[in-house]
């Protein structure tokens, strides 16, 4: 297990300096840069790269923004193989939903509870 | 003097960012987010009934809860002043960029303000993702029917 | 001695009162002993920080009427402008004060032009006593201008801390042992296709240095001939470009040194504010506390301050456009 | 923070390396000695495989596969061959085959606890429909 924690460790710190790279040398502003980061993750799935890589590192797979453009393709793609066309439509949100309703919710939770903490520098 | 020459005399003078040291640091952040990841996601497996495929949702779930916290407190801004990449590529940085948003806007109302900006940040990430994961199907689905291509 | 922008007050219109107020943070400053409020919350106890920015930019104005000891129904005009959308917090503040007002958008530079347009009027003779001045907020200038305030981005080495506070002076018509404003220079727009947001002083710097050769030009005077330039804004990296640029127009060496940033040196030497302090509150709170209280204890004669403003908006830098910047400068001198 | 991550990392080692140092772990019943060593002699000589953990009844099998950190890139290739040649094995048997963290502890848990045929049987069902799950 210790192995294991090592390569979360390892693989997500990698997939962060490829982020970092993208933000230092190729300019790009945070929005862009995680965008390109998503849109590399679902390109990956179509090619099942990345369901090796989440086997591979876990978390270090898991938890960066990529995997969450692979499991976008993953839910249209298993859809699609059961339903076809419309699957691929339908099926997007199916392995996803997690992220998204988690955000919304713990934001709306936090607009309630925190105000923004302002200046400290 | 003309924008190029400017241009030139500004850089010689304007410090440059450190990449080596940038990407230590987001390799250090980025990685010990990872780790906390891979701890939730095996309490999750050890205490719950969830295998490795599905541990995923709540670990993300839950690291989002973490965000929401770091950013509440003030805390998430100075760590992605430090690790830059290093905070906003794990998944706790999309949840750092709604709950921002949503905590900045709460002055313009609950349904304007927060619900109309809660995405001002992140939505670019949902929308890449959602088309680049459609035309990627849709291109596999084509070739799979083409008989290029397996599933 | 009509050159392009310079102006020049004969009846040397008088800045007899002087009111800043500033923000929790800026109590770090190091020119902080010389603020005449420092509140304790950010958003001066409002519930909002568009509130928070009105509420210091009514209390500036009363300070600078107090230490006048003139009466707020004397003042004809107030001048005015900050960097929120549509200036509200100015112009709400102009409703509260009751004072005809305008105005003005020079982004930070409106620090010292609203103060050329209070003298101008004065030199003409329509006002007896003009408010002028200029502030920012900075949670409220942040989440207009770049992101959230809580939102984790990485700034760089370049990036300056907008200041939250504000500064307005009482203006009136010329007279003794009041600081004068003699002359002032009216800032061309500059646009050398800087397009980095997160590096104002790189943008700003050639419309300091155009703004300072004009003025020295038309008023056929030397930097040596000041006791103090000091610019506003330009910040730790922008200052040395100034300072290059003029010292490659064959400006002396030793003068060009003595050239000063409020921005650069606001919050001293600390890391945290990377390149140093921006807005329109750093000139306003820095030329309208220290640079006074200088004239006035009569340690130094006559200043040139410059105020820098970058001219952009969040759309104009998302459509790519480069980043037009322009400064104003007024001649104070004490006799 | 640094000491308190350090400490749990000991934490989780000290509980995971609690002497199981041997290649299989399973309920030790006497009558399925046989089908225990088929399972041995088909993973034992995988070099992908680190540990297995196996429980057996009369009519069920589960056999947890904990595969080696470095070959867990094709661990689904793996775990579909392993399947094949489990269910191969013991053909009369509804069989369980999974690499799952979470499909090893639950085995190993049911090895230590002697439990009925027909409770493992029911345990064995249930963690099948858990293997299956998606989200």
């Amino acid at each position: 297990m210790f192995v294991s924690i090592v390569i979360a460790f390892i693989v997500g710190g990698l997939i962060c300096v490829i982020g970092q790279l993208l933000m230092d040398v190729g300019k790009l502003t945070p929005a862009h840069t995680l965008s390109i980061l998503v849109v590399t993750g679902a390109i990956l799935d179509g090619f099942n790269l990345y369901e090796p890589l989440i086997d591979f590192a876990g978390a270090g797979a898991t938890i960066p923004i990529t995997s969450f453009g692979n499991s976008l393709t993953h839910g249209a793609i298993a859809e699609a193989e059961k339903h076809g066309w419309i699957g691929v439509l339908t099926g997007m949100f199916e392995v996803t939903s997690s992220g998204i309703s988690a955000a919304i919710l713990f934001g709306m939770i936090g607009a309630l509870i925190f105000r923004s903490k302002g200046q400290q520098p | 003097m003309d924008p190029k020459q400017y241009d030139n005399l500004q850089q010689s003078i304007s410090p440059k960012p450190s990449i080596l040291k940038n990407c230590l640091k987001a390799f250090l952040v980025g990685g010990i987010f990872c780790t906390v990841g891979q701890l939730i996601t095996y309490i999750y497996i050890s205490y719950f009934n969830f295998t490795e495929k599905t541990a995923g949702n709540p670990t993300v779930a839950t690291m989002i809860f973490i965000a929401m916290l770091l950013t509440g407190f003030g805390l998430y801004k100075k760590i992605g002043q430090f690790a830059g990449a290093g905070s906003a590529v794990p998944v706790t940085g999309f949840g750092n960029a709604v709950i921002s948003a949503a905590i900045e806007h709460k002055t313009e109302g609950f349904v304007l303000g927060v619900g109309g900006n809660i995405f001002k940040l992140a939505g670019s990430v949902i929308v890449f993702g959602v088309v680049s994961a459609f035309v990627v199907a849709l291109v596999k689905l084509i070739l799979v029917t083409m008989g290029v291509a397996n599933w | 001695m009509m050159d392009q922008g310079v102006i020049y007050f004969p009846s040397k219109p008088a800045i007899i009162g002087s009111g800043v107020v500033a923000g929790p943070v800026e109590k770090n400053s190091v020119f902080a002993q010389d603020f005449d409020r420092l509140y304790d919350n950010e958003r001066a106890d409002e519930d909002s920080n568009e509130k928070g920015h009105q509420t210091m930019v009514e209390e500036a104005c009363q300070i600078a009427l107090k230490k006048a000891n003139i009466k707020q129904n004397d003042v004809d005009f107030l001048m005015s402008g900050d960097l929120v959308n549509q200036m509200t917090p100015s112009n709400f503040a102009a409703a509260t004060l009751q004072v005809p007002y305008i105005g003005l958008f020079s982004a930070c530079a409106t620090a010292v032009s609203s103060v050329i347009i209070a003298s101008l009027l004065t030199e003409l003779g329509g006002s007896r006593y003009a408010l002028a001045g200029a502030g920012s907020q900075h949670n409220s200038v942040e989440r207009q201008f770049r992101y959230p305030v809580e939102y984790g981005g990485q700034k760089p080495g370049t990036a300056q801390w907008t200041v939250t506070a504000a500064g307005y002076v009482l203006i009136a018509k010329g007279q003794m042992n009041s600081p004068a404003v003699e002359a002032a220079t009216i800032g061309k727009v500059i646009d050398l296709q800087q397009t980095d947001p997160f590096h104002m002083g790189a943008a700003m710097a050639p419309a300091a240095c155009d703004t300072i050769t004009r003025h020295l030009k038309g008023r056929g005077q030397k930097l040596a001939d000041y006791d103090l330039v000091m610019t506003g804004d330009l910040g730790k990296v922008g200052l040395p470009i100034l300072k290059e640029m003029l010292t490659k127009q064959g400006m002396a060496k030793q003068d060009v040194q003595k050239i000063r940033d409020a921005g650069a040196e606001y919050y001293g030497d600390d890391e945290a504010f990377l390149a140093g302090a921006s807005g329109a509150g750093c000139s306003a709170s820095v030329f309208y506390s220290y640079i006074l209280k200088q004239l006035n204890e009569k340690k130094i004669e006559r200043v040139l301050a410059v105020a820098t403003g970058a001219l952009l908006s969040p759309l104009t830098v998302q459509q790519n456009e480069s980043i037009p910047c322009t400064a104003h400068a007024i001649e104070i001198s004490m006799k | 923070m640094k000491k308190w991550f350090g400490l749990l990392v000991i934490l989780i080692l000290v509980g995971c390396n609690n002497g199981k140092n041997d290649f299989m772990a399973t309920n030790n019943k006497e009558e399925y000695q046989q089908q225990q060593q088929k399972i041995e002699q088909i993973l034992k000589e995988d070099k992908h495989v680190k540990r297995v953990t196996a429980v057996f009844t009369k009519d069920s099998a589960i056999v947890g596969i904990e595969v080696k950190p470095f070959s867990k890139w094709n661990k689904q290739k793996y775990e579909k061959k392993w399947k094949k040649e489990v269910e191969k094995a013991l053909p009369d048997r509804n069989v369980v085959v999974s690499t799952d963290l979470k499909l090893i502890m639950e085995t190993d848990k049911l090895a230590k606890k002697q439990l009925s045929e027909k409770k493992l049987d029911k345990k064995i069902k249930d963690l099948k429909k858990l293997e299956k799950e998606e989200t």
